[in-house]
């Protein structure tokens, strides 16, 4: 034969058939992010045998900047506005947990309107990160009109937030005490009126999103977490109820006026990225039946109790957590009875999910990556803090 | 008319032969193999049998080139075959090719081919259908035959490698994700390849 | 001007002022010369027994009575049908009016309004187009990027990959008759030759895949092959009743085929079969698998930049229009509609006849409406999985166009249709 | 579920939180030690040694299943970080609206403690996290290395009192 092979340079022959990594040959390495159009200020080291994902590692810290010691530095009240920097697109969940654990421990107590105006101004908030979600969940999908439409609906929604706080994202309307300024007088007539027209708009997302054949074909079976492995890995929100625990902050230790109010917990069984997509779609109308409650109930009165100068903490630490958007938010706050935190820790949904993406990415097939990603209602910002 | 044309056409798809074999880099050599089978395409337009021509590139250029340029991505990107040539061998090689050549033209200047006439009228594309399905329809229903015989032959090799390939997949540490897989409910293997098989029997009938 | 920090205004002018006397000193000493020769060696061409000499032209800049019995020549010349109509030039265009329609449709479903303010401030009459000058915008954009080539890259096979995209696509605009008579290469197997030159799609695809040296493009790579390859076969399946029907496989022949009936009320099957994998064979959503911008950047694109970039996409939206002629070939009739526009006719010499006005505006609605479908399909599908591609193509497209053949055979022995009108 | 107002479910919680109070107690005596119970809010302080034990226990017997944060604090005055768990609970109804927190208090110059990746396979990256912010060493844990700071972090964990930020040095 003219031609021989050279058996030393083919990868393949060779004996052990392991590159550097230890890796079986023919894995692909892929660094999803930070820099790829389907991963935020994220990465995502993704190891591909042909087409099928055989690991997994989540890499986040693109975008961390210290929250938790910046909370060291800052009294109390001087927290607020950075706080809530994380996560813009729900810059009430954010918030929330930490104005409810400064008014435990620095006992502060607050009007009944106030209480009212929050859940309403966090219901609003929550509809307007799950409509960014699912505008992001549209086009990871490479549904543009889906990209489009929740993304001017959400409008709406900010408007309202713009009319109450006087911001459109980053509000800092909560403070320790109640919130920051009463609403304007035609602040209900209005908010009724944008929230029944966004509740008519929700089905026309299912008609044209949720009901898709392909849509169901991508996201369908897709991913599944099952039950248990959901509260091992300590997923929350959204995810933690598509697989079938109905398990809500609001329900489960109601804060603020909650337990006055009548809503539904969403619960699916299937697990899969459709019923995590579906599910934030049905929490969306309960959203809105919240607020919709609330502003009919909301009392008169004043919205804010008057704070001294620089509110000291008494000694001991609270740890409280409400349900945001993308799930169960938490503060761990200690305090050594000066008008500085001794220590802030956050445990956001978002850094919560990690491990849960990593478990479902691993054996899911390279097309599915987006479906499984963005139905973890992963934030990168939040995460990092 | 034709002989500037069939001149330059000759040259280069002779050129490209020689640089399909000769060349180093497997790609180029593709390359230049898919552009010797567009030059014996455009024989045959000069031979105005376009519906053959037609089909050498649809075959050819579409499909052969397309899974040699495949296959080369898929091993490796670097030449891997090492030119294994001694003066001997060289000189052996030329003397049986010349020695082809020559036979081979002894026994086409000697045969009835010199004398051949070509037919004043093209036939048309009706004409070769209608021998196709009559004169030499026996000749025709075993190429069918044939082709799916292969086809479904190719499918079930297809279906043996799939299963052992996934066996040997399955080493020492990679259980676990095995077991992930099949609780995550992904359709592979077996079914979508029994529905193709289905499809193609479907094409026999 | 050596730094930018020397910038100042008057410096600028002056630049400009002295590019200008170089390219006047250049013209005028060398080109001017250069195209003199060129012209006494090249003997002028000849139309219709009238030698096209620059006398000529120049006395038709003042007496344009003179040029009118020659226009109708000049398009019946090769060279005008591939370069001019319904060659290049007017596929270009239909692609260029194709993106902006699907901008400004795509805008519309999404309750947005799309392109619309560029040159508005510039020019008066921006107004009226519309936001159109924003393709304009863009291809300058992509002509001044540079063109970053991998390092790692193949780099001849880098650079002709985007050139054979368009060649081939062009070859695509050659066989598909506009009018009677209106076509570039009328062949009698022209339906094979779009089969032949559609093979060199993935070939070429697979080519620049691997020439970028890069993950992404090898995976978009792979995908874009499996994709087209495997679709290729309803593609040729789908038409075959379209050729037992008309009995050739001529454009033409199956244009002139369908007078009395298109085909697609005869197969529908096919026809939807053949938009299927129309779309997948164009790389478009939901079939836009090889560049799934979530998963992977931009596939087998993602290391074009520049003006490769915009060749892939001048190629990709030429393909889109020839695919959509196509459909409109085999399926509605090609450019039969009744005769209603009246004929161009210049100083009183006919250039266009009634019908074939008639039947080019007719063939351009036609394609239109094709393309626009697909556009509509994008604004409201995701895409799909490559599992799900394959498995509905080997099994649900493969067996569609067999019915589809069986339903053509039934209707030729029924005795519906007679073999050749 | 029904409630009543804060003050109201407060004090039909505290029963709960006395019975899961009684039950570690009777299980692991005077190994664990109580630290406080507020409404809702139950804090043991647990040896590094029964870690495990006791966290297997709180899943397994009590219900509590579900991990929600792992916090880790610095007391340099005493010489001591805690590493808090934050555990919650989706399966057993009566402990649900509870959370269950647990602290292992470790010598701030040796901190080292076993995982409880083996009980809670949510608190991976908690506790990177905590071994990246506190310089804690979770024994064990599978991939124990940097996550959040960036790749040519070179000074003290950032958490730690003793570290300052640029311009805050007080």
């Amino acid at each position: 034969m003219g031609l021989e092979i050279d058996r030393e340079r083919i990868p393949g022959f060779d004996v052990e058939g392991k590159d550097a990594d230890g890796m079986d040959k023919g894995i692909l390495t892929l660094s999803v992010g930070p820099q790829h159009p389907g991963s935020g200020h994220f990465r995502l080291i993704v190891k591909v045998d042909g087409d099928i994902i055989v690991e997994a590692l989540p890499d986040p810290g693109y975008v961390h900047r210290g929250e938790e010691k910046m909370c060291e530095y800052r009294n109390y009240i001087q927290n607020i506005p950075h706080l809530e920097r994380p996560m813009i697109a729900d810059s009430c969940g954010i918030l929330y947990p930490y104005v409810l654990a400064v008014e435990e421990i620095c006992n502060i107590p607050v009007p009944e309107r106030a209480k009212y105006i929050r859940v309403i101004m966090a219901e609003l908030n929550r509809c307007i990160f799950e409509l960014y979600w699912l505008g992001i969940y549209g086009i990871f999908l490479g549904h543009s009109t889906m990209f489009m439409w929740p993304m001017a609906d959400r409008e709406l929604l900010i408007d309202l937030a713009e009319m109450a706080s006087g911001a459109r994202v980053t509000h800092a309307y909560f403070v320790p005490g109640g919130v920051r300024n009463d609403v304007p007088d035609a602040f209900p007539e209005k908010a009724k009126r944008h929230l029944l027209y966004f509740r008519n708009r929700l089905k026309e997302y299912k008609d044209i999103f949720y009901d898709n054949p392909l849509f169901q074909a991508r996201t369908v079976g897709v991913g599944i977490l099952r039950r248990e492995d959901a509260i091992n890995l300590g997923a929350t929100g959204p995810v933690l109820r598509a697989s079938g625990v109905e398990h809500d902050i609001r329900k489960v230790e109601p804060y603020d006026v909650y337990d006055e109010l009548d809503f539904k917990v969403i619960t699916m069984n299937e697990g899969d990225s459709f019923a995590r997509a579906y599910v934030p779609w049905l929490e969306m109308y309960e959203s809105v039946e919240i607020a919709l409650q609330a502003l009919e109930r909301m009392p008169s009165g004043p919205v804010r109790t008057k704070l001294g100068p620089n509110p000291k903490g008494a000694v001991g630490e609270v740890f409280k957590r409400v349900e945001a958007a993308r799930g169960e938010l938490a503060y761990y706050l200690v305090s050594d009875g000066n008008p500085k935190p001794y220590r802030v820790k956050l445990s956001v949904p978002s850094f919560r999910e990690i491990p849960v993406m990593a478990h479902l990415l691993k054996g899911a097939k390279l097309a599915d990556m987006p479906s499984i990603y963005w139905s973890m209602n992963y934030w990168p910002v939040e995460a990092d803090r | 008319m034709s002989d500037p044309y069939f001149i330059t056409v000759s040259v280069i798809t002779i050129a490209s032969a020689i640089i399909a074999l000769e060349f180093r880099e497997l790609i180029y050599g593709a390359i230049a193999l898919a552009v010797t089978l567009l030059g014996i395409a455009i024989f045959f337009v000069l031979l105005d049998a376009t519906f053959v021509a037609m089909f050498q590139i649809t075959v050819y250029v579409g499909a052969v080139v397309v899974l040699i340029i495949f296959t080369i991505m898929l091993v490796r990107r670097e030449a891997w075959l090492r030119l294994d040539e001694g003066g001997r061998r060289r000189v052996m090689g030329a003397v049986i090719a010349l020695a082809i050549i020559g036979l081979l033209g002894a026994l086409l200047a000697a045969s009835s081919i010199a004398r051949w006439q070509a037919s004043e009228s093209v036939p048309t594309l009706m004409q070769i259908g209608e021998e196709m399905l009559t004169y030499y329809s026996p000749a025709f229903i075993a190429l069918a035959l044939t082709l799916a015989a292969s086809v479904v032959g190719a499918l079930v090799l297809a279906k043996v490698d799939r299963g052992k390939g996934r066996d040997k997949g399955k080493g020492e540490g990679e259980g676990e994700w095995d077991e992930e897989e099949s609780s995550s409910g992904f359709e592979r293997g077996g079914e979508l390849e029994g529905e193709r098989k289905e499809s193609v029997e479907g094409e026999e009938r | 001007m050596s730094t930018v920090s020397e910038f100042t205004f008057s410096n600028f002018v002056k630049s400009v002022l002295w590019l200008l006397f170089w390219i006047l000193i250049i013209v005028s000493l060398i080109a001017l010369p250069i195209i003199f020769i060129v012209l006494f060696y090249v003997p002028p061409p000849v139309i219709n027994g009238v030698e096209i000499n620059p006398y000529l032209l120049l006395t038709m800049l003042t007496n344009p009575q003179v040029g009118a019995p020659l226009i109708r020549p000049t398009l019946e010349s090769l060279f005008f049908r591939i370069a001019v109509f319904p060659g290049f030039t007017f596929a270009a265009l239909f692609a260029t009016v194709l993106i902006f329609a699907e901008r400004k449709t795509l805008a519309k479903m999404q309750l947005r309004v799309g392109p619309y303010h560029a040159g508005r401030e510039a020019f008066w009459w921006a107004n009226s187009l519309g936001g159109f000058l924003q393709l304009i915008a863009d291809l300058l954009k992509l002509l001044g990027k540079e063109i970053i080539v991998p390092s790692g890259a193949d780099k001849p096979i880098f650079w002709a990959a985007p050139a054979v995209l368009v060649i081939a696509a062009a070859g695509l605009i050659a066989l598909i008759p506009v009018a009677p008579g209106w076509v570039i290469a009328d062949i009698d197997v022209s339906l094979l030759a779009v089969f032949a030159l559609l093979g060199f799609f993935p070939l070429t695809v697979l080519l620049a895949s691997y020439a970028s040296n890069s993950k992404y493009p090898f995976i978009g790579g792979l995908r874009a092959l499996y994709q087209l390859i495997s679709y290729e076969i309803p593609l040729i399946l789908a038409v075959l009743p379209i050729v037992i029907l008309a009995s050739t496989l001529s454009l033409t022949g199956i244009v002139e085929a369908q007078y009395s009936y298109w085909f697609i009320l005869l197969v529908p099957i096919g026809a939807f079969v053949f938009f299927v994998t129309a779309l997948a064979e164009l790389e478009r959503i939901p079939f836009d698998l090889p560049e799934a911008e979530s998963e992977i950047v931009a596939g087998w694109l993602t290391e074009y930049s520049g003006m490769a970039y915009g060749l892939i996409q001048l190629a990709n939206y030429i393909k889109m229009y020839a695919l959509s002629a196509l459909f409109t070939t085999l399926f509605l009739g090609g450019w039969i509609g009744p005769e209603f526009l009246p004929s161009i006719e210049v100083f009183n010499v006919q250039v266009l006849s009634s019908g074939e006005v008639s039947s080019i505006f007719w063939f351009t609605i036609k394609t239109f409406g094709v393309a626009l479908f697909m556009i509509i399909v994008r604004g409201t599908n995701p895409r799909v999985k490559i599992d799900v591609l394959l498995r509905v193509g080997w099994s649900k497209l493969i067996a569609l166009s067999f019915i589809n053949v069986f339903i053509a055979v039934a209707l030729l022995y029924l005795g519906v249709v007679g073999v050749g009108h | 579920m029904s409630q009543q107002g804060q003050g109201q479910a407060s004090t039909d919680q505290l029963t709960v939180e006395k019975e899961i109070v009684d039950r570690v107690i009777a299980r692991f005596g005077d190994k664990v030690k109580l630290a406080y119970v507020k409404p809702r809010r139950i804090r043991f302080n647990v040896s590094k040694d029964i870690i495990l034990e006791f966290a297997r226990y709180a899943r397994d017997e009590l219900g509590f299943d579900h991990p929600i944060s792992v916090a880790g604090v610095d007391y340099p005055k005493n010489k001591l970080i805690d590493v808090v768990y934050h555990i919650g609970s989706c399966t057993n109804d009566k402990f649900r609206s509870s959370v269950l927190v647990f602290a292992v208090q470790l010598d701030r110059d040796d901190p080292v403690m076993p995982t409880l990746i083996p009980i809670y396979r949510g608190v991976e990256y908690h506790e990177r996290e905590t071994f990246e912010m506190l310089g804690v060493i979770f024994d064990g844990h599978p991939r124990l290395e940097r996550l959040l700071l960036p790749e040519d972090w070179a000074d003290i964990p950032p958490l730690r009192k003793d570290f300052h930020t640029k311009g805050r040095e007080e």
